[in-house]
This record gives structure tokens, sequence and C-alpha cells, in this order.
């Protein structure tokens, strides 16, 4: 290996696990009776409780689910960092801007199935306390996006500055997601308001949020597939 | 040289956006932490369950908005992480240093500032709580804040190690040994895990007050710092030039007189 | 002394306005004093607020071991100072002979450091028993993780003595570190010790 | 010249012992039989005579004698602020009670 070159075999397998783990996902967040609809932050503390005991089992098994699962996002980020190492970027540090958030947002969300699996865990404990587990887990659910937003715009500013004649995503990419980051801010406002489209379960902070995370992984899997496909670039000596 | 223009057409472009982002985002969280929530200076660690639920209803507003804030943009903090990871890189010791600075700061981001965000919001959505447990969520808030120095310690210490053992004179060997300095702090706040009162509690005179003064002159020399490489930076991998006469940025007055 | 051949820095070395060391590691010096200085400034303002409760938790401790920790130490600093000499002189050997003694010298004064956290912690003064012994465990253990770091940077002095580096202004400067160890623990051993 | 480098080092040494051993009778003196007594007078003291050490182990050991006017001078601020620090924190800390 000339060193110049980075391998890019077993990219596909990876690429190709993202279909089987997106099955997953969706199948454990139908699984999760508090998604459709989405569970309401004014339930009082006897009504969570519950919803806890009545629903046990979907809860824990949907939450086991996310838990070993929502880390299978970082290695299709990887793959995204990876072909960044293509662009016309004079140093790496916009890579390892990306690769610093990458383990963070699906962490972040791994710490909200820790708080619903807990809340779930003992559904004899007193109601306030699974309320608590249950607001922590929806709080960090909800607002713990701030790694997804600066992942967004560090993809964006990334490929804007990605001045060649055959970007290695075309320029649109870069637009949408700025869209997307803003799609993702009135989620993080969660907190302030217990009703409305900005409540936790408001059309705005649930359905808008989740919906352009999913679109965002839907539209970044086409481009990135299609990158793919294209001819190893050699990178530059500080790459 | 105007920011609109060294983001625009500087070939340093990358290096000074995340450096603009890195001061855009130690200055929000400034604001946040001191003034919009004011959970810094920490709250009191001896307060009674009833004081907390008076405490979280004193800065109702200011918790949710500016820890929504941080909701907003806390991952920014992963571009002083990734500025700081490429100075590594652009020494001339292993990538191991810099990969393992990178890992360690992305990963410490969830217990580092996003429970306390987290713990915060949930204590200030619902004032009519259970005040034992508003009391809980008030120490997860600070203890997960204040007690996971660790990632510090460890972090300046390989930052310490690459600036010492580089000959690309990224950074002054002084800003080696500061590493140190910061490092050795970090243990202080350790004891915040044990004392509720007193000079080591996690509000005290030694691990809050000398700590982020040691702390905040070593953020704002590093900062400095930073942006000094990018200016003499020549993108390549050899030496890092010095700056051209005219432009020469300051050396430390100590490392300059003790030369002279 | 005999000739100095210093092969890491340009400037050469002229015996009088010769940095001992290099010259950031005194920044080192001056701000670790600084930083340690705000700590026994807490530590004295609180031991004035309260004389009469740190009076009584500071008389466990055993003074004459505290000098003999003291000396020791002392001694280990003589010691490296011996060896920067002996480098100085190209007496390598030698030179290692006195590293090798500020390792056994310090590892001594760490020996009695345990025994003494370990008798007090055995008669019931902890970490957390009172206000003085706060202070106490605070301090000799901060300075405790200094002298562990000092081993390490005595491994480099022994790595640099060997043939082929020997780099004269890293063992200087390594040297530094080890009496700034020393200089840290003759102000505690004061206040904890002696003070009243 | 050698040899005389490193008389004084010995020399340095045997001082910076005799002042731990000073504090010995200092100790003894101060107390009220083994019952600890408040005294200005030694904290003073023990902190003038650490500061007194910490000065010849920077001088001597350290080697600041030889080095350039800079570093004396800084070396010598530094005991000075030193020294203003503690005895004003210990100082305020009495008048403020």
């Amino acid at each position: 290996m000339d060193g110049s070159r980075v391998s890019r075999s077993g990219e596909r397998a990876i690429f190709w696990t993202l279909p089987a783990v997106a099955v997953v996902w969706i199948a454990a967040f139908f699984l999760f009776p508090g998604f459709v609809p989405p569970m309401s932050p004014k339930a009082s503390a006897a009504e969570v409780a519950a919803f806890y005991r009545d629903h046990l089992s979907r809860v824990r098994y949907s939450m086991i689910l996310f838990n070993w699962f929502c880390v299978a996002l970082i290695p299709i980020l990887m793959l995204l960092v990876e072909r960044m190492r293509g662009m016309a970027h004079r140093t790496p540090v916009l890579r390892y801007c990306v690769i610093g958030v990458a383990g963070a947002a699906p962490i972040a969300f791994l710490t909200s199935t820790v708080f619903w699996l807990i809340a779930a865990f003992r559904p004899e404990r007193s109601p306030a306390l699974t309320q608590m587990c249950n607001d922590l887990a929806w709080i960090t659910f909800t607002c713990g996006v701030p790694f997804l937003i600066a992942l967004c715009v560090f993809v964006a500013v990334a490929i804007a500055y990605d001045d060649q004649p055959r970007p290695v995503f075309p320029r649109w990419v870069a637009r949408f997601n700025l869209v997307i980051a803003i799609a993702l801010v009135p989620a993080c406002f969660a907190g302030l308001t217990l009703d409305g489209p900005f409540a936790w379960n408001g059309f705005v902070s649930f359905w808008v949020k989740n919906v352009a995370i999913a679109v965002w992984i839907v539209v970044m899997a086409v481009v990135l597939r299609q990158a793919m496909d294209r001819e190893p670039v050699v990178v530059g000596a500080a790459a | 040289m105007s920011i609109g223009a060294s983001l625009r057409t500087d070939p340093k472009r990358e290096l000074w956006f995340v450096w603009y982002s890195t001061v855009a985002f130690y200055s929000l969280y400034s604001v946040v932490f001191f003034v919009l929530t004011r959970t810094q200076p920490p709250g009191r660690p001896w307060l009674t369950p009833e004081q907390t639920v008076g405490w979280f209803a004193d800065r109702h507003w200011g918790l949710l908005v500016g820890f929504a804030l941080i909701f907003v943009l806390g991952g920014f903090s992963a571009t002083s992480i990734a500025l700081i990871t490429y100075s590594i890189r652009r020494m001339s010791v292993s990538r191991a240093y810099a990969y393992s600075y990178l890992i360690l700061y992305a990963i410490a981001a969830i217990p580092g500032f996003l429970f306390i965000c987290v713990a915060m919001t949930v204590g200030a959505m619902r004032p009519e709580r259970d005040p034992t447990l508003m009391h809980w969520l008030y120490d997860f808030g600070f203890l997960s804040f204040s007690g996971t120095m660790g990632v510090f310690l460890v972090g300046s210490l390989i930052w310490m190690a690459a600036i010492l053992l580089d000959k690309n004179g990224v950074f002054p060997r002084w800003f080696g040994y500061l590493n140190l300095c910061n490092a050795l702090t970090e243990v202080v706040i350790a004891p915040s895990w044990i004392f509720q009162r007193g000079v080591l509690a996690w509000n005290g005179v030694i691990a809050w007050w000398i700590d982020v003064a040691v702390f905040g002159m070593y953020t704002v020399v590093f900062i400095y710092l930073l942006r000094s490489l990018i200016q003499r930076d020549d993108l390549g991998t050899g030496p890092v030039p010095a700056l051209p006469p005219g432009a020469a940025p300051r050396a430390h007055p100590l490392a300059k007189v003790l030369a002279g | 002394m005999t000739a100095i051949e210093d092969v890491s820095t340009e400037a050469g070395v002229d015996v009088v306005g010769h940095v001992p060391g290099e010259g950031d590691m005194w920044f080192f010096v001056v701000f670790e004093s600084l930083v340690f200085t705000s700590y026994f400034c807490v530590y004295l303002y609180y031991r004035a607020q309260h004389e009469h409760a740190f009076l009584k938790a500071q008389s466990a401790l055993n003074l004459p071991l505290g000098i003999v920790e003291t000396i020791l130490l002392l001694t280990s600093s003589w010691a490296i100072a011996r060896c920067v000499q002996e480098v100085r002189a190209a007496r390598y050997r030698s030179a290692q002979r006195f590293v090798l003694a500020t390792v056994g010298l310090g590892v001594a004064f760490l020996g009695c450091k345990l025994a003494e956290w370990v008798r007090l912690i055995g008669e019931g003064h902890t970490f957390t028993s009172s206000e003085f012994m706060q202070h106490f465990f605070f301090l000799t253990g901060m300075h405790a993780i200094h002298l562990l770091i000092g081993f390490v940077v005595l491994g480099v002095i022994l790595y640099q003595l060997a043939p082929q580096r020997r780099s004269h202004q890293t063992i200087e400067t390594c040297s530094t570190y080890w009496h700034t160890v020393d200089l840290f623990w003759v102000l505690i051993f004061a206040l904890l010790y002696i003070v009243r | 010249m050698e040899t005389s480098a490193k008389k004084r080092l010995l020399v340095a040494w045997v001082v910076v012992v005799a002042i731990t051993v000073i504090y010995l009778w200092i100790d003894r003196s101060a107390d009220d039989r083994r019952v600890l007594v408040g005294s200005v007078a030694v904290t003073v003291a023990a902190i003038g005579l650490a500061l007194v050490k910490f000065r010849i182990i920077l001088r001597e050991f350290m080697d600041v004698r030889h080095a350039p006017r800079a570093l004396c001078v800084l070396t010598d601020l530094l005991v000075v602020v030193i020294a203003v620090a503690l005895l004003s924190a210990y100082f305020v800390g009495r008048a403020v009670t």
C-alpha cells in the first residue's frame, strides 16, 4: 500500500447494514407504546406509573432494541467521514468535527433508553420516581439533539468548502443539511412547555424532529451510495 | 482579514471556521452558565430538599431557556476538540495522541454537559415535583458536570505529552507545562464527590474558584495559541514556520526574558 | 568546571547566565508555585478562623516523622543536583548512581508518607474527620501526586543518561521538576506541622 | 572550581537540614506539654524559615545563582509574592473572626 490511498474494502458491507438496522429501528419505534401517539408530558405521576404497568413488556423490548442498535448509526457516519477524505479540503479538521459528534449523537439517544428502561424496571416503584425517570428519558430523547444539529452543520460546511469540478456530494446536500439542522432546533425547547406543538409530544418537537432525522438518514444514505461508487481520490498531504 | 473573508477565500478557511466556532461556543457557554441559568458559580451543595425547590423556582425560565440553547448549540463543542486534534496531528508525534484526544472528549460531552442540561431542565419543568426528587436532580446536575474531570485530566496529559515530544514547534513548550498545571487542578475537583460543604465541595474555594481561575486562563491561552497556529501553519507536515516579520505574534514574555 | 558539551541548545552554554534547564520549565515552576500558594492561602485563612479546632486536630501529627520526611526529600534534591554536576563533568556513570539515589530517597519519602496516612486513618483521622485533616490529606495527597510524576521525570533522566542521547538541557529540566516537588514540600511541611 | 561547587552544594544541604531541625526546637518550645497552643510568632517564624529554605533550594540546588538576572529577579519575586500572600491570608483570617 502506498500510504496515500486508503482502502475502501468492506465499505459496502457496512453500508448494507443500514437497511437491516433501519428495519429494527422502525419496528422498535412502533413497538414502543409511548411513541404512537407520543406520551403526554401533562400526564400525572399516577398515569405515567399506570402506563408502565400496563405496557411493561412493550416498553422493555422496544427499548432494549434501541439500546442495542442505536449505535449502529456510527459505522454509517464513519462511511461519511471516509467520503470526506475525497473533498477538496486542506486539512482533516472537518472530518474530526464529524467524528467528534458521531459518537455522542447516538449515545445521547442510548442514554434516554437507559432512563426508559429504569422506569420500567420496577413498576411498583413510587409513581413520582417513575415519572422522574420518564421525564429524564423524554427530555434526553427530545432535546438531546445538539450533536445531530452540529453534525448537519459540519457536513454542510464540508460540502460548501468542497471546491472541485466534481464534488464528493452535490451542492444541494449542503443546503439540505442546513434545513434538517433547522428542523431539529425547536425540539431543544421542549422543556419550556407541557402542551402545544412545542411540548415533547407536540407536532414540532416530536414529529418534525423525528421525521427530519429519518429523512436525513435516508437522503444521506442515497448520496453516500452514489459517492461510494466513484473512483477513490488520492488524498492530500495533510489529510 | 475580516471574519467573512477568512471564512470564504482563505486557504485555511476550514481551520478558521472551526476556530471562530470555538470562540462562539465558549462565549455562549459562559453566558448560559454564568448569566442565563446562573448555574455557575454552582448552587450550594448543602441546600435542603425544600431549598432546592426554591432554587429551581428562582431561575425557572433561565434554566429552561439557557439549557435549551445548549441543546441547540452544544454539539459545537466538537469544534475545539477537532482543532486541538488537528494541532496534535500537525505535530511530529504518532496519530495515536490525536485520536485519543478526539475520542476522549467526543464521548465525554454526554456526562460532561448533556447530563446537567437534562437534569436541570427536568427539575425546572415540574416545579410541583417531590422535593426529595428535586434534590436528587440538583445533585445529579452539579455532580455530573463538576465530577467528570478525569477527561480533562487525561486529555491535558495527552496534549502535554504531545507538545513536549513534538519537534514541529506547533506550540511553545511552556504551554505543554501549562497543560500539566491544568491537569493537576482537575484532580482537585474529585473531592466534590465527598464533601457537602467546605473548600473542597463542588462550590468550594479550592474545588471551584481556584480551579475555574486556572481553567479559565488555560482556555483563553489555548484559544489564542490555536489562532496563532492557524496563522503560522503552512498546511504541510514539517515544522510550522514562524510568522513573517511585522505580523509576528508576541512570544510569551517570560520565555522572551529568559532567552535574552 | 570541565568542558560542557550541550547538544540541545543552539546558543551554547556559558556558565554564568545559563538558564538551568529549558526556560519554559520555569513557567511551570512559577505557575504551579502560585497555584499551590493559593491552596496554602485558603488553608491559612480558615486555620486562622478556627484556630482551636485546627490545633486540636494538628496534635495528631507526628513531627519527628515529618522532619525525617523533609530531610529525605532535601537529600534527594541534593542528590539530583549532584547528578547534574556529574553530567556537566561528563561522568555519566556517577550521575546515574545519583539518580538512583534520588529514586531511593523519593521512595523512602513516599513510604513514610504512606505509613503516616495509614496510622492517622487507623486512629480515625481521615479526609473527612476534621477541617484540618481535610487540608492535610489534600495538600499531602496533591504533593504525593507531584512526587509520582517526579518518578516519571527521573525515568526520563535515566533514559537521557544512556549514550547517544545525553541532552544536558533535558536532564536539567527534569531535575528542576524534582526540585520543585521539594520546594512545595518545604512549604507544606512548615504549614501543616509547624504553624500554630 | 568543580570541587568547590560540590562543597558548596553540600553546605547548602547542611544549612537546609539544620533549618529543618530548628523546627523541632521551635515546636518543643511552642507547646504547653504536648498541648498545641496558637502562636503568631511561631506561625510567622515557620513561614519565614520555610521561605529561606525555599530560596536556598532555588539558588543552590536549582542553580538560579548562575542564571541570567531575569530569572534571579523572577524567583526572588516569587518568594516575596508567596510570603506576602501567606502572611496576608493568615492575618486577614485572624482579623475577620
